[in-house]
């Protein structure tokens, strides 16, 4: 069915779990979003380490208002992102916005996407990528905000 | 599960909803592997009966031509189409012909009334002096505003560096009509039928008493009220009301801006173009008599031939019945909703001066969540914040879900409705996690 | 009476006429007691082909919902459709998806422009300075301009304290290019692709590199020349660029602004209200992204959708073909016509730079007369000053008659105009009386 | 047929030998109406004695440009209301703007509407019927121009 295809069970759990959440110090740099069709909200902060891609990602901290898509995805991507370097994040970011709006015809490397991968049923519902996109977005602004050396990320226009 | 068989129906002729349904093609089709659809977005957009589309194709198959701008017979075919289309439509809410312009939607009608105020300050039309508004000035508008009835007047502010002031809703979904917020200074007071969010019918009489005492202009947003209720434009004695085309049956791409006669024909001309002017020099023009001086360039031809046939089919089902058989589907809404554990609903909570969006919040239930599994089992309601996010903020409220009913709308689909809100609830308690 | 054999028709694919024209519902049908329609009015508006209506009719009856606003199925299904129509409409020319605003027609199309522009004044976005414009500075436009790239731009002047200038028309029907007119004082050049009255087609490239050099923003008026011929406003290198469905076989009630991804992320909102907002709060608010911006309220769906099938169709044709059978009719009309005692032909008399909208008058004969003579043999055709005002009083003529051509046309038909000519003549000369 | 109809011989006559064309002194008031969509014109002066609807119309002069309908119908004008009082020539006007107005639908009074009579083909034709109006609706407005005391016309509204 459907539905439980895009609610997959880890999803849920990460949604009533989040994982990481909290607005923690120290930060480089502290980024606001808002989706502007629901008008929910996610503030991010990251604390690297270093510059460039190689910079490591130290921390990202969060608050969120919003769907259990969009807090499921922010908090897999603090397991996905803190512990690796910023190219190694914006890899997984890459692949996950590919994935996510591939409307469904994007073959999902799990090797990459780890855990992120149970979003790809989100790319059936073209109104609930934003949703999934929402802190990983804000994360990358953040890395840009923090660090001026921050790689370019991959199939961006 | 709450039956809704205690909901009352009410007195007098209603409508054979069946017979409805069939002249309404798209109702007939299923969504997401073979759910009916049950279509309760029709606070966005409604859906069209065959009568319409037909009008429409028969229009362009037999008489389509550029219309006012020709001497052949198809151009004065077309021209009769499009000005018949304007008389029905004028009659529908109680205007005359000259009062109707054609817009594409009810939010280009309001920017019009907007801009033609503005470009009051640079017209060289003594006519036009009425409407200058400056530093010092006010517009007010309503917490309970749809976007389209709010930014307009944003940006009017800015541009004519007049101050913008609102009237505020109450914990019950009514306007708060603070007396103090009409004063000497307010020049425009712009202000909601009935509010797409909350359902509630605001007192207009009331507000356009406030507003003739200072000698301010109304424009009233008839958007959710022209299509669900009689509306006389006349009785209620506004300056200015704006409608839209798509939520009536009838065609996306056309809009209405009803203006009273004399301020019309004072009102400057906002998109200018071919077939509003009277005179073109080089150095300057002048401008036709509305309500051609609105309706710059090519008009929406076969979408004003179709917005008349939806006027006509809504004529025959007779608007008071229309109405009835809202508020019985708006009852049961409210009944059954409120019976479920965990459900608020966001505006007035009976059918006393109230229309047919029912607006709620389910704990612990993302709207975004909730709809996506109601859409699951066919059933199209809108979440979000609706183009209203004042409204929302007021309330303390991220977004909400709205069901809106219509003429096709029948009480077994308000139950799946009911149905489908518990459904999304045990969905997201799974596994006996609490949220 | 001239023989139109003697006509060239050109080298390559032709249209196969016969097959085109059954696709066109209306043009089966009989005028003034039985009279084929011969259609020679499409400069104005041209006809459906089944393909467009089908296309529009089955998206009402399958996908119709709010664009963009909702999460239910119908939603989706209609936000892809109206976004495909974007994506083939922009490929059409030669446009980003990004760069292709919808529209109600061309004339809001290019006001959206002057608006957007005169907003810059009162914008506090720093990316809108660079529109800024006032008292010294200068907009040129042309004396062959359609009022809808004219008015706006006197009116623009007006609200800016800007100044107009002209360039002038030389008495062959072409653009006098004095390089006086384009100072360092110009901000905008405004002018058309091609005439709808003389067809002649201006030289874009080089009025782009002379606004280019003094950093002057160019809108281009492509309403008679993307429906013609195949136009790519990248290789134009034009800032802004508006046309209209309804004269590319497409719906009425539908436009396109073109323009440059920087520039539109830039400009600051037109229309303002639903869907184009980013954050509305009380105090103020902040808009979307292009083409979001400029889309407020509920948007042509059903007609974008048809626009989309009408390029689809164009495509199939093939729009060099379209070019070619066009210019095999023009240069009938053209040779015919001159044949003609009295006749005379406004604008180029040969093909060079010169597309398919042939105006003449006739001696002693008033154009309004004329027409309905041809209107009783069934022709169709346009007469006045066809929005181009200015430019009839350079040419010293009051109004004129126009024929225009498109591809289901036919050298018959172009035969029967000729015909009914000189019909007119007989009829206004009868009794010997001479005018 | 249709197309003479309309064009009937007199409207034909009246256009080819315009009666009393061109501008007269003395007059009261001149105004200047054009037709927006064909961009046709005509001048008219009226010279009217006394006040009222029993002023006489003694001269309407007239300068024009325009189809055959137009001009045959400010000739047929002139004949129509020099000679006559505003009353009596605002009682033909009313007939003659009723019966091109009508869509064929209105019966003509000939016996008020005289050789205007001839104007009946134009209510075929919608796009026509401000051809056969300008002069007419010019001289009305000369009329009220030159005379503050100048008579309502019947059936405008
Ligand atoms: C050259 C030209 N520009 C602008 C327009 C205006 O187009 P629309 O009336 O569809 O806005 C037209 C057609 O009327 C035209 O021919
Ligand atoms: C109350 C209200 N006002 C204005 C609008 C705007 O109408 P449209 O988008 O058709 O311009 C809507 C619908 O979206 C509405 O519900
Ligand atoms: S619904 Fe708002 S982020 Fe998902
Ligand atoms: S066509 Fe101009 S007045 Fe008749």
């Amino acid at each position: 069915m459907k539905l439980e295809s895009m609610y997959q069970e880890i999803i849920l759990d990460h949604y009533k779990n989040p994982h990481g959440r909290g607005l923690r110090e120290p930060y480089e740099a502290e980024v606001h979003h808002v989706n502007p069709t629901c008008g929910d909200e996610v503030t991010v902060r990251v604390h690297l380490e270093g510059s460039g891609a190689d910079a490591k990602v130290v921390d990202l901290s969060y608050d969120s208002l919003g769907c259990s898509i969009s807090q499921a995805a922010t908090s897999v991507a603090y397991d996905l992102v803190v512990g690796r370097t910023v190219g190694e994040a914006f890899e997984v970011l890459a692949a996950y916005q590919e994935m996510v709006q591939g409307r469904g015809k994007v073959e999902a490397d799990e090797d990459v996407l780890d855990d992120a991968v149970a979003f790809a049923g989100v790319a059936a519902y073209p109104a609930r990528v934003k949703c999934a996109l929402l802190g990983w977005l804000a994360f990358k602004d953040a890395v840009a905000q923090a660090d001026e050396n921050a790689p370019e990320l991959e199939g961006q226009r | 599960m709450t039956s809704l068989a205690s909901v009352p129906t009410t007195t007098g002729a209603t409508l054979d909803v069946e017979k409805i349904r069939a002249d309404f093609p798209i109702l007939s089709r299923t969504v997401r592997d073979g759910k009916p659809l049950i279509y309760l977005d029709s606070g966005a957009t409604s859906q069209r009966p065959r009568q319409v589309l037909d009008a429409e194709r028969h229009f362009l198959e037999t008489s389509n031509a550029a219309v006012h701008r020709g001497a052949h017979a198809l151009s004065e075919e077309a021209t009769d189409a499009y000005e018949s289309a304007r008389e029905r439509i004028a009659a529908f809410i109680g205007a005359d012909d000259g009062e109707v312009v054609f817009t594409k939607n009810a939010t280009e009608a309001l920017n019009l009334v907007a801009y033609g105020m503005s470009n009051a300050l640079t017209s060289d039309d003594p006519k036009a002096e009425r409407f200058r508004v400056g530093p010092g000035d006010e517009v007010v508008v309503t917490e309970m505003e749809h976007h389209a009835n709010l930014v307009p007047w944003q940006e009017f502010c800015r541009r004519t560096g007049a101050t913008l002031r609102w009237f505020g809703v109450t914990a019950d979904g009514r306007l708060d009509l603070d007396p103090s917020v009409i004063t000497e200074r307010t020049k425009i007071v712009a202000f909601t039928h009935q509010s797409n969010v909350l359902g509630t019918v605001t007192p207009v009489e009331q507000i356009v008493a406030m507003a003739k005492a200072v000698g301010a202009y109304t424009v009233l947003d008839a958007c959710q009220s022209v299509p669900h209720a009689p509306v006389d434009v006349h009785a209620l004695g506004v300056d200015f009301a704006a409608f839209s085309g798509h939520k009536m049956l009838g065609p996306s791409g056309i809009g209405v801006l009803y203006g009273r006669r004399e301020l019309l024909e004072a009102l400057p001309p906002f998109l200018t173009g071919g077939s509003m002017i009277e005179l073109v020099r080089t150095e300057r023009s002048t401008y036709a008599a509305p309500p051609a001086r609105f309706e710059a360039g090519v008009p929406m031809t076969s979408q004003a031939v179709g917005l008349g046939a939806a006027v006509d089919y809504l004529n025959a089902l007779g608007m008071e019945n229309v109405h009835a058989h809202e508020n019985t589907l708006t009852a049961a809404a409210l009944e059954g909703l409120q019976a479920v554990d965990g459900v608020t609903i966001i505006g007035p909570r009976n059918l006393e001066s109230r229309g047919g969006a029912v607006s709620f919040e389910i704990d612990g239930v993302h709207p975004h969540d909730a709809s996506q599994v109601l859409d699951d089992s066919g059933i199209a309601v809108r979440v979000g914040h609706h183009c209203a996010w004042p409204l929302h903020r007021a309330f303390g409220v991220q977004s909400s879900i709205r069901a809106s009913f219509y003429v096709y709308n029948t009480l077994d689909e308000v139950q799946a409705l009911v149905d489908g809100v518990r459904r999304a609830q045990d969905f997201f308690a799974r596994d006996g996690v609490s949220l």
